[in-house]
């Protein structure tokens, strides 16, 4: 029945398709498919100068007229942007065809004689020098010959529109407004890429890259995917990292009350749809020359209630899915305008707000669960949801005044000090306490996820998901079966996701966006399309030719540097690779009890043990228990990968065999091998 | 799915299983026994009874 | 050209996209051309790039991004003048004014432009001054008509 | 003031005539915008103080009106009820008239019209020639009703067929009559506006294609662009409300509440007339909600176009209406289809418009009744109805003609426009506007109608008629022309831009004699590739000036070309401009030489510097004895 309604409500000829012939030959094409691109499946050459498949046909030069026949008549159409919408013959070599491309021909090459795509198509079709004098005639073979194409893609490709035409008529002509470098250009070079004569010229080659032509074409490769694809993945430029709110939320992933939970009933009140009304898109972000991702956002005369900015109109950066999670769901506000005050104030006082916000969702839990109250926070009133207070506590760290003082130390200090002065249970403070290594967690849920349960705590700068985020690898798409499988993951994400920092890359146009044809190639998740990207990228920049074990091999020296480093300074140890239980499984038995039939069912599937009659204190033990054994398991095979000791320590051997066993680094980890006894 | 059992019913699409499952992600790579099903095809593909669907979430983010 | 003024004429507009082309006329008229600095403020304001106003005042006749004339002279180009004689009589305001066409005399009192068709046909030559039209113009009278204008 | 229903209507106007009996007479003085600028407000403020003077303004009502049509008579003034004509009026003349005439009872022959051959005085319009052939449709309330008074309007009739519509018609009734009436589109294409408002139909859905209603535009086309044309100037500036009432009848039949008129902002009288009538119309009721108190509502805004002539296509009309260049796209997939925002859109020009309310009126059937060819058999059998000329150029009576389909070019230029003043030769008369061509004495016989034009190498267009006569060089029109175009096309396109360049180039070497033979193939090549190959019409009908005086005037190129001359005396480098004895040495030349190049002694004959001659043509006006000559 259901497909019956499909088919019903259907436009009729959608589904089916037209008969086409091309010079002769026959083929089937869906409707709306234009000339240029059925002659194209037959590998027959139309010519054109203002069409690129990355923007929109713009029917402009008229270099493709061509012949076509449609219920018995004849008629001159452009290939380009000509929909087939019923049988059609086309005739891209007909007498009346060659006639009109020609007579293009000669007025362009009166026009532009000395630009070589217009001799070489004037000698492809025998037409000679016209006999008037062109009154605006330019003899340089890099002249502009008005295409467009400039124009069109720093407008749909880029989203700058930094390149102009302007005047009419004769007096037409590219430009940027008013003749001037336009500020907004960001140089990405896309329009001399796209351009067919060479006229727009990259004149900033300040990082003398061996090979320029070489990055570029990739360059221009991502910045058609972003042109053409983003808008049906993920939306990157129209909404940004916010679109993943209500994402993380559908999977039970997003942070909320403390990473107590993955969801929230209120989620529509700090979903996509209400960043996107409020924020001003596509604010040329800069970050990167040529990246067209322009995912940083803006609001525009933002009015905050509270702070030394009360009243006043400011522009505020963001916010991004991690800022809504971090200082929205969280610490359960669900205000968009509390949340973008928080934003402001931590980008104002230089405070993350990753970290402000999984540190105050902390101090909301100690003071629900009594281990604070208002005499203690000095009269902020921390219930989960009271965004004033968030802000007020906000303030007072910026003032470094009373509590302030104590949760602007981060959670590691804040468990400490609760535990000694206002008698919290060490126990509880370290399980709900979001951090290792000192570091605030970042925004993501990993209690159905081991795999990302180590890729932060395991993380050499703390735990956020910058060198692996797994979640859908491993608890989704069930592809991180085993210890092993997860420790090659662990091994491989870390690896290259170091790289970007390494490159001054940013790891959005990796796999933010994917190639159109990312899904049929063998680890999708790898994005392969890009990786070969960036191997052209570095061997452009650096002459040579460098291949994704060259890239990886860069990495994990840096990689075992950087454990070195952390063993030299007394850390780098197994325990500090382990995370707080709430980042692993149900810490109260309210959490066990809001997914009681998820974990119930872990134990009699896993544990094979029946959870009936059993008190969820019980059931929770049992959990844990079972959990904490197969984190272990995790770690014992990551360091294996790593060729590191079951302590966390790279071995002489892992030095050697990448190059770095300099005496002075194999020094230090022998003196902590010596401690561990491993030795 | 994705090694877990799913109920089969007559008439079953890639898209209703992403949509009663909750799979709001875009970039999304579903195969059913091993052959790869376009994006723009979830809608019209049928799951036949006993396929092994596998519904790859690509990463992002952050 | 007062941001408050800019304002006002915006808002007459409702701010829409839609009436950028009537946004630029009424600043056109209230301030004889279109500065650089009123455009990318309009371009802000209505969430346009500034290029495509650009593109906008460089292709409609009613646009000058320099100061045009206190007297716009509107030369009518239409068939009908034509045929009666107007290439003449916008050769006698050139030598008149000392201004090609399209320009402005020295002093900014006075900008030539031919203009396409006013529809005034039956009255053919015509000269547009402002709201004035005059209708059956001759070479020969051209400079009492500049001689009237400069004096008021 | 009240809202009108459909009931009282009649009553509206009822009680408008009844005020108008109550005088003795109306002065009618045209004020469309050629009378104006000969000074008709002036003469309808003075009639006003020279009434009330002598406090005859409760007698005689002075009713400005829009424009008349005979514009260069103007200022005019009508006295109803004889209909006695007065033309050329200045205060003085004017204080005579009301003194004899309103005063005396004495019509005054000094400001009547004469007749051209033999200079008798003609006492009433309808006697006059120029109107004598005329049949008034669109311009029905022409220079009767005041443009800016919505009673008078209805008085004469306005919004009855609104009211028909609304009371015994259902919207595919209406649509029923414009497709039998066979109209065509007035703006120049001549699309037949019944099928066009049927795709529309059809495009706004619900269809499988869009299962959702898509809601409709109407569009005016005010951006009357053809020089030599002011066809829907004067229709705006003369009965708004016939505009108003028939984008409202075009808004039943297709389903539109939303409707726009895009007008030149270089007609500011028209505007201003447009957009009080406008207000007066949603004032009472006739435009917004609850039109004539039934459920059907539809308003009107309005744009101004900022000058270009491109933007007289409809796709480029419709992106400078969006706010963006004027530029043209593709028309593939049609603006019915996707038009203005990518909703089904209609558009039709002025003239269009003010004829559907006659033609829902009278039916489908009387408007097919005129003009030429069978419109019941199929819409594309010929041209229905009656169109709207302005003739102007080198002809005696200058003005706006509305003439049955059909009639013959020497009928419209003789015995209306009275032929060629000065005594001078007909040489060629232009339609079409410059996508049009021009058309030789022997061509005179072609019946006026959509078919006939475009068969002969012209075009209908949007109603310019230029007459010219044999002191216009033919190359130097066809340059003119392709000059205008060069200048007005968008320069999206290669063939348009670069061709008119090309051709402009080619027509300058031949009017410089600079030229050989051979030019004249590349010329003609590249009026091809424009023809075929440009993006949109303005591109493809381009060549037609070059085209149309190549085939009818190839000789005049020829003399150009092979004898450096130009046979009309107009292109300035193969002319010279000499005195000849007839010269009585009054000075008049040399005092107005802008370059001082007229020597002579007073009454002795003057001889001109050919070299410092810079032939502008001033001597040869100024001169009072005709002895200035060109050669």
């Amino acid at each position: 029945m259901g497909s019956a309604t499909t088919t019903e409500l259907a436009p009729s000829g959608v589904e089916g398709t037209i008969p086409v012939t091309v010079d002769g030959q026959a083929l089937e094409v869906k409707p709306g498919t234009t000339v240029l691109e059925a002659a194209r499946m037959l590998k027959i050459s139309i010519p054109t100068l203002c069409h690129h498949p990355a923007v929109e046909a713009y029917g402009a030069c008229r270099m493709c007229m061509t012949e076509i026949e449609v219920r018995g008549k004849k008629r001159m159409v452009t290939a380009c942007n000509f929909p087939i919408r019923e049988p059609t013959a086309i005739f891209t070599e007909s007498e009346a065809t060659k006639k009109q491309r020609r007579g293009v021909l000669s007025m362009m090459l009166a026009r532009w004689p000395k630009v070589p795509v217009i001799q070489s198509l004037a000698g492809r079709y025998g037409v000679q020098n016209p006999g008037y004098q062109h009154p605006l005639r330019n003899e340089a073979p890099d002249a502009c010959i008005l295409c467009g194409l400039c124009v069109k893609a720093c407008s749909e490709m880029v989203w700058e529109d930094v390149i102009a035409f302007a005047g009419r008529g004769a007096k037409r002509h590219v430009t940027m407004p008013f003749g001037k470098q336009s500020e907004r250009c960001t140089g990405c070079g896309t329009c001399a890429y796209i351009c067919p004569t060479g006229a727009i010229k990259v004149t900033d080659e300040k990082n003398n890259p061996v090979d320029p032509a070489r990055i570029r074409k990739y360059g221009f490769r991502l910045t058609k995917e972003m042109a053409t694809l983003d808008d049906s993945q993920c939306k990157m430029r129209r909404v940004g990292t916010a679109h993943l709110v209500e994402i993380m939320d559908a999977y039970d992933l997003l942070p909320t009350h403390n990473y107590k939970f993955g969801k929230h009933a209120r989620i529509a009140e700090i979903a996509s749809p209400v960043w996107t009304s409020l924020v001003r898109q596509n604010v040329p972000d800069g970050c990167w020359v040529g990246c067209q991702m322009s995912c940083a956002k803006a609001v525009d005369d933002f009015v905050p209630r509270t702070g030394p900015y009360q009243g006043k109109k400011v522009l505020v950066d963001g916010p991004e899915y991690e800022t809504v999670a971090s200082c929205g769901s969280n610490i359960g506000v669900f205000d968009p305008h509390d949340i973008i005050e928080l934003n402001f104030y931590c980008d104002t006082y230089g405070i993350d707000t990753i970290s402000f916000g999984t540190a105050c969702a902390f101090a909301m839990e100690c003071y629900e669960a009594g281990v604070l109250d208002k005499r203690k926070t000095g009269g902020l009133d921390l219930k989960f949801g009271n965004g004033p207070a968030a802000l007020e506590l906000l303030h007072h760290m910026s003032r470094g005044e009373g509590f302030g003082v104590i949760v602007g130390q981060g959670i590691r200090q804040m468990k400490r000090i609760f535990a000694e002065r206002f008698g919290g249970d060490p126990r509880f403070l370290q399980d709900i306490g979001m951090e290792a290594k000192g570091l605030e967690y970042s925004e993501y849920v990993t209690k159905e996820s081991l795999a990302q349960q180590a890729g932060y705590a395991m993380a050499q700068k703390g735990p956020q998901h910058d060198e692996a985020w797994l979640i859908f690898m491993d608890m989704v798409n069930k592809q991180l079966p085993t210890f092993e499988k997860k420790a090659e993951a662990l091994y491989y994400f870390p690896m290259w996701r170091t790289w970007f920092g390494l490159m001054g890359l940013c790891k959005l146009p990796w796999n933010d966006v994917e190639p159109e044809d990312n899904a049929t190639r063998p680890e999708p998740n790898k994005v392969p399309g890009h990786v070969e990207g960036y191997e052209n990228f570095v061997s452009g920049m650096m002459g040579g030719e460098y291949t994704i074990q060259d890239i990886l091999k860069m990495s994990e020296r840096v990689y075992n540097f950087q454990r070195v480093f952390s063993i030299r300074m007394g850390h780098g140890r197994r325990e500090d690779d382990r995370g707080p239980y709430r980042a692993m499984g149900p810490v109260t038995a309210e959490e066990y009890e809001s997914r009681a039939e998820r974990y119930d069912g872990q134990l009699k599937e896993l544990l094979k043990v029946d959870p009936a009659g059993r008190s969820t204190a019980e059931k929770m033990a049992l959990l844990r228990r079972y959990r904490e054994e197969q984190y272990e398991g995790v770690l014992d095979a990551v360091y294996k990968r790593r060729g590191w000791t079951r302590n966390g320590t790279p071995t002489p051997e892992t030095l050697k065999g990448l190059g770095i066993d300099y005496p002075w680094v194999v020094e230090v980890v022998k003196a902590r091998m010596a401690e561990e006894g491993s030795a | 799915m994705n090694d877990e059992p799913l109920p089969w019913r007559a008439g079953l699409t890639v898209a209703d299983v992403l949509r009663e499952r909750e799979f709001v992600f875009p970039l999304l790579v579903v195969s059913i026994d091993g052959v790869h099903v376009p994006r723009d095809a979830f809608a019209a593909t049928a799951v036949p009874d006993g396929a092994v669907v596998v519904v790859m979430h690509l990463m992002s983010g952050g | 050209m007062t941001t408050q003024k800019v304002d006002k004429i915006l808002d007459r507009w409702k701010r829409d996209p839609q009436y950028a082309i009537e946004i630029l006329q009424d600043i056109q008229d209230e301030h004889r051309h279109l500065p650089a600095d009123v455009l990318h403020y309009v371009a802000d304001a209505l969430a346009l790039p500034v290029g495509r106003l650009y593109h906008i005042g460089t292709f409609f006749k009613a646009f000058s991004l320099k100061p045009r004339g206190e007297h716009v002279l509107e030369v009518c180009m239409g068939t009908a003048c034509h045929v009666r004689g107007a290439p003449r009589i916008l050769d006698a305001l050139s030598r008149e004014l000392e201004v090609p066409e399209g320009g402005t005399t020295k002093d900014g009192k006075f900008t030539l432009e031919p203009v396409r068709c006013l529809g005034c046909c039956a009255i053919a030559p015509v000269v547009k001054v402002g709201k004035d039209l005059h209708g059956e113009i001759q070479a020969a009278r051209v400079k009492t008509l500049v001689k009237k204008l400069a004096e008021g | 003031m009240a809202r009108i229903h459909l009931k009282n209507l009649d009553a509206v106007g009822r009680k408008h005539q009844k005020l108008l009996a109550g005088y003795k007479g109306l002065l009618l003085v045209c004020t469309g915008t050629g009378c104006v600028s000969a000074g008709g407000f002036v003469i309808r403020d003075s009639l006003q103080a020279m009434l009330k003077k002598r406090r005859l303004d409760k007698k005689w009502l002075v009713v400005q009106t829009g424009c008349n049509g005979f514009c260069a008579m103007g200022p005019i003034l009508v006295v109803q009820p004889e209909g006695i004509f007065y033309e050329k009026l200045n205060e003085k003349s004017l204080e005579k008239v009301v003194e004899e005439h309103l005063v005396g009872g004495k019509p005054v022959k000094a400001s009547m019209h004469k007749d051209l051959a033999t200079g008798n005085p003609i006492p009433k319009m309808a006697q006059i020639p120029f109107f004598a052939k005329q049949q008034l449709v669109a311009l029905r309330n022409k220079g009767i009703v005041d443009p800016e008074n919505i009673e008078s309007a209805i008085a004469m009739g306005a919004y009855a067929g609104l009211r028909k519509a609304l009371t015994t018609m259902k919207p595919g009734d209406v649509l029923g009559e414009v497709v039998r009436s066979g109209i065509r589109g007035r703006g120049g294409a001549g699309f037949v506006t019944g099928v066009k408002w049927g795709a529309c139909i059809k495009a706004v859905g619900p269809s499988l294609e869009h299962p959702e209603r898509r809601p409709p535009v109407l569009v005016c086309n005010a951006d009357e662009g053809d020089p030599g044309a002011f066809m829907d100037r004067s229709i705006i500036e003369t009965d708004p409300h016939a505009v108003l009432e028939g984008m409202c009848l075009g808004a039943y039949a297709i389903g539109a509440s939303e409707g726009f008129i895009y007008i030149r902002k270089e007609y500011p009288l028209a505007i201003e007339r447009l957009e009080k009538a406008i207000a007066q119309a949603r004032e009472r009721g006739l435009l917004g909600r609850k039109i004539l108190g039934s459920d059907f509502a539809f308003d009107i805004k309005v744009h101004r176009g900022a000058g270009a002539f491109v933007c007289g296509e409809s796709t480029a009309l419709m992106a400078s209406m969006e706010g963006r260049v004027g530029e043209p796209r593709a028309k593939y997939v049609h603006n019915v289809e996707s038009g203005y925002m990518g909703r089904p859109t209609v558009l039709n020009n002025v003239e269009t418009w003010a004829n559907v309310p006659v033609i829902v009126e009278k039916g489908g059937a009387w408007f097919g009744s005129i003009g030429t060819g069978d419109v019941a058999k199929s819409p594309w059998n010929g041209s229905s109805g009656t169109k709207v000329f302005s003739l102007v150029g080198n002809i005696a009576n200058t003005g706006l003609v509305e003439v049955p389909m059909g009639i013959r070019l020497k009928e419209i230029i003789f015995d209306i426009g009275g032929g060629i003043p000065g005594g001078r030769e007909f040489k060629a008369v232009q339609t079409g506007g410059p996508s049009g061509g021009c058309l030789p004495q022997s061509m005179l016989d072609l019946p006026v109608d959509f078919d006939s034009l475009t068969k002969a190498g012209s075009m209908m267009g949007s109603g310019g008629m230029i007459v010219m006569d044999d002191r216009t060089c033919m190359v130097d029109v066809a340059k003119y022309f392709i000059d205008f175009l060069k200048d007005e096309s968008c320069g999206k396109c290669t063939p348009c831009r670069e061709g008119l360049i090309a051709v402009s180039e080619i027509l300058g070497a031949i009017t410089r004699g600079q030229a050989t033979e051979a030019l004249l193939g590349e010329l003609e090549g590249l009026c091809d590739t424009m023809a075929v190959s440009s993006l949109c019409q303005l591109g493809a009908t381009a060549p037609n000036p070059v085209l149309s005086t190549l085939k009818y005037f190839r000789d005049e190129y020829v003399a150009h070309i092979r004898n450096h001359k130009c046979p009309a005396g107009v292109c300035k480098s193969l002319i010279r401009y000499e005195i000849t004895p007839n010269c009585n040495g009054c000075h008049v030349c040399s005092r107005n030489c802008p370059t001082n190049c007229i020597a002579g002694e007073k009454k002795t004959l003057h001889v001109i510097d050919a070299n410092a001659c810079i032939k502008c043509g001033i001597c040869r006006d100024v001169c009072k004895f005709d002895a200035v000559r060109v050669g």
